[in-house]
């Protein structure tokens, strides 16, 4: 059903945990099946350097959360931007059918919490 | 690897024994049992000896059993096969919310064309009510179909009670046992029962095979049409190596449903016990005691999801399954589960463990050694748990 | 005693290798292929390459197939399918006086249910003309289902041609090719079919399964409600040891149906023209040459019933079928035999041999040998042969 790249990361998920004071946090529910992701970020200029998720959620789920975890570590919030469900889906190698909308999930808590850090930004201005 | 099967109510092994028999009929006594010649002759015996050895279990006769291709099918044909029979008796059946999907989708495709579907809810045990049952009851009633036992929790339904009700009404009963048969004793009689549905692969018998109990004198249209085989209720060469492994599995779940039944309702009550003392936050689904099948564990665990925590125990080699909308098709967990009253948050995180012959001691406690390790990790990564234990620490 | 068998159109054997493959999966892997753990997935992906086996003989995508417990549900499942989904647009259908009872039945049973229904007439020879099927063509037509080749003759059909006219006339293509399948090229491009009915049991591969290849945008309505397996359109546990068997059984007939037919071609005309030699007023059914299945061959032999040559080969060891009315339930002789225009006492008369992969050329001489015989004592006992011999005398 999944691919070795998806097993590998729901069996060793990357950058899993919480952050003391995110500059910014992003939480989405997956209305479609009640899955839930959460994602702090750290960032510096406009540099994501860290980065933790927490997920309740199907195997893809899981997997899609710490792959995005990898891939937008060290990027600027702008190439963050950009980095769609597709793009999580892609890098772990395809998900089933079925489970393309769990990388809804990641993408989407990704992009929200990038949206925080920038609320939390014009609140300090 | 090691692996441990604990999933016998979504398939079992074929017994060795019955495995022995089929591979016969697929290569020496290939007749079919329509012709005329002694290949023919030699099948035909066999196919009406399965016959018997299915309705013994049962309590029918012989020329009430109808093979099919399954459960699914057999259900289909009954539900089908009643409603087109009536049609113009009445227009109103009546089921329950922790049906198989078997007899759920065709209760709605059924809707949507023209017929009038009651669905009884049950109580949170996973048990319908006799009463709402006969409250539910039209005079255009048709049809009633329950299930005996339920596939996902277990669940033991009063069969003959609602079997007393329905012949008083004269209307037509169908049961779906196909998770009953060979773990509990099914008498058609005693039941009040006019269509029983059972099937092969449930009762370490081949997939691909089950078997409509059809009351003398009851009634049903065809649903698949032309050799006329099976007295005309059911056309196509039969499935003879199929039929006669069924039969054959029969057979041995009669002689060893009591010892069977004994032994996995220790295994059970000590696996859902273990779970219970070594897991917080875990709720058991489904009865306990007397109205729960021999075999089924069903339990939620909080703060986790299904798919998740199978595909950990899969790495771990368990095979067990899930009631979370994560491990099917659609997108909603299961709807027994929802109707017995759980909120989806938890139904999402439930597991079913379903014993079989095989399993030994000795894997229960592996299973119960690793679950709590698992349950740990996949909390931890959980941003609900999180929660529990912050509000505890404050 | 000596085993000849001689009825490979009813069944065959299954092939050692395809039953050594089902074995494995009876009894080590038997997962659910929806089960989420480790014995699902390695029987789901069984299930893709079975299916990948039965599309390659076709022509087909994978995707293309559905599986279902047969040659005659894979024809209900098209027929009825089809028109379901069609209901609204038309209600007219096509198909040949010829056709296997699980088309036949199943476009009577439409046509009780409000349907238009046209029987296309076939030569002498078994062969529908398309002509004929041209002119039967209604705007509300919406289904034509022929066959590809008749199980009792042999007779090839002009499929091509017909599918050239459906397209044409954006109308529904069946064929049911569970006699051809594996003895013919089959190409459902080539041959513009939409939907193709296959059948295992056929093949040297399991009773109780077959497939039904449905076109890529051409929508039928399912049969068999429930779990949505097959992508919704065959609900149902998938039969799989029976589904993997029927693969290979597809793959060893990709290999070896050029070799099966030379071989087969060359005992078929031998014992075909064996017969005619042999034993007076004979008549061969069913074209020569290229218009015939390889392995099939059907004569009629006046002055005897079909039942008693039956008993009497049968006595020999000699396994072969009839289309006397005898050896069927109904008493109409074989609707075939008849709709090629053969008098019912002709008809009464007919033997049908059907050869297979194991047959030898000494088999055949024993054949040979032991069918003259039999005739002569039948019509020693025959009264109708008395007239014969009397007005020959005089
Ligand atoms: C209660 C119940 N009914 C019907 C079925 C369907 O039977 P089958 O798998 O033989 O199609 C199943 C199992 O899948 C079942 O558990
Ligand atoms: C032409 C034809 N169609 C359909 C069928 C039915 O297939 P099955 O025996 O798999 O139900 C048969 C054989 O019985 C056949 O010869
Ligand atoms: S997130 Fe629920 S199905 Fe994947
Ligand atoms: S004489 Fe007996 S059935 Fe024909």
């Amino acid at each position: 059903m999944y691919t070795e790249k998806v097993m590998d990361h729901f069996t060793n998920p990357r950058n899993v945990g919480e952050m003391e004071n995110p500059d910014g946090v992003g939480e989405v529910g997956n209305a479609k099946c009640g899955d839930i992701m959460r994602i702090y970020l750290d960032i510096e200029g406009d540099i994501i350097k860290d980065v933790k998720f927490k997920t309740f959620g199907c195997g893809a789920a899981v997997a899609t959360s710490s792959m995005v975890t990898e891939m937008v570590k060290g990027k600027t919030i702008d190439e963050a931007m950009v980095i769609s469900n597709a793009a999580v889906a892609e890098a772990l190698g395809g998900l089933p059918e079925t489970k393309m909308h769990c990388s809804n999930l990641a993408a989407d808590a990704l992009h929200k919490a990038i949206g925080d850090y920038h609320d939390k930004q014009q609140k300090k201005e | 690897m090691r692996r441990v099967y604990l999933d016998h109510s979504a398939t079992t092994p074929v017994d060795p024994e019955v495995a022995a028999i089929m591979m016969t009929y697929y290569t020496e006594k290939y007749g079919n049992p329509s012709s005329v010649h002694g290949f023919g002759r030699e099948t035909k015996q066999a196919l009406e000896q399965a016959r018997n050895q299915v309705a013994e279990l049962i309590g029918a006769a012989s020329r009430e059993i109808t093979f099919t291709s399954g459960g699914t099918e057999a259900d289909n044909l009954a539900i089908l096969g009643t409603a087109e029979a009536l049609r113009k008796k009445g227009k109103h059946i009546i089921t329950s919310c922790i049906e198989h999907h078997a007899v759920l989708e065709t209760c709605e495709y059924l809707e949507k064309n023209g017929f009038d579907l009651t669905v009884i809810p049950v109580d949170e045990e996973g048990i319908i009510s006799v009463d709402e049952v006969r409250k539910a009851i039209r005079p255009d009633t048709i049809l009633i179909t329950v299930m005996h036992a339920n596939n996902e929790v277990g669940s033991i339904q009063p069969i003959a009670e609602i079997g007393k009700l329905a012949k008083e009404h004269g209307i037509v009963f169908h049961v779906d046992a196909v998770q009953s048969l060979g773990k509990i004793p099914i008498n058609v009689e005693e039941m009040n029962v006019d269509l029983l549905t059972v099937s092969g692969h449930k009762i370490y018998g081949p997939k691909g095979v089950g078997a409509l109990y059809v009351r003398k004198g009851v009634r049903i249209v065809p649903l698949i049409h032309g050799g006329g085989q099976e007295r005309k209720r059911r056309s196509g060469t039969e499935n003879m190596p199929g039929i006669i492994g069924f039969g054959k599995a029969c057979e041995l779940a009669g002689q060893r449903m009591a010892d069977d039944a004994k032994k996995q309702i220790k295994l059970r009550d000590k696996l859902m016990n273990g779970i219970v003392e070594r897991i917080e936050y875990v709720k058991v689904n489904g009865p306990v005691g007397e109205k729960r099948l021999p075999n089924n564990v069903n339990v939620s665990i909080r703060y986790v999801e299904g798919e998740s925590l199978l595909l950990s125990l899969d790495m771990l080699g368990i095979a067990a399954s899930s009631g979370s909308a994560c491990t099917s098709g659609s997108l909603d967990p299961s709807h027994v589960l929802l109707g017995m009253g759980l909120i989806h948050e938890i139904a999402h995180g439930s597991l079913r463990f379903s014993l079989g012959r095989q399993n030994t001691e000795e894997e229960i406690d592996y299973v119960l050694e690793q679950l709590p390790k698992i349950v740990e990790r996949l909390r931890m990564m959980s941003p609900l748990y999180d929660q529990v234990i912050h509000s505890k620490q404050s």
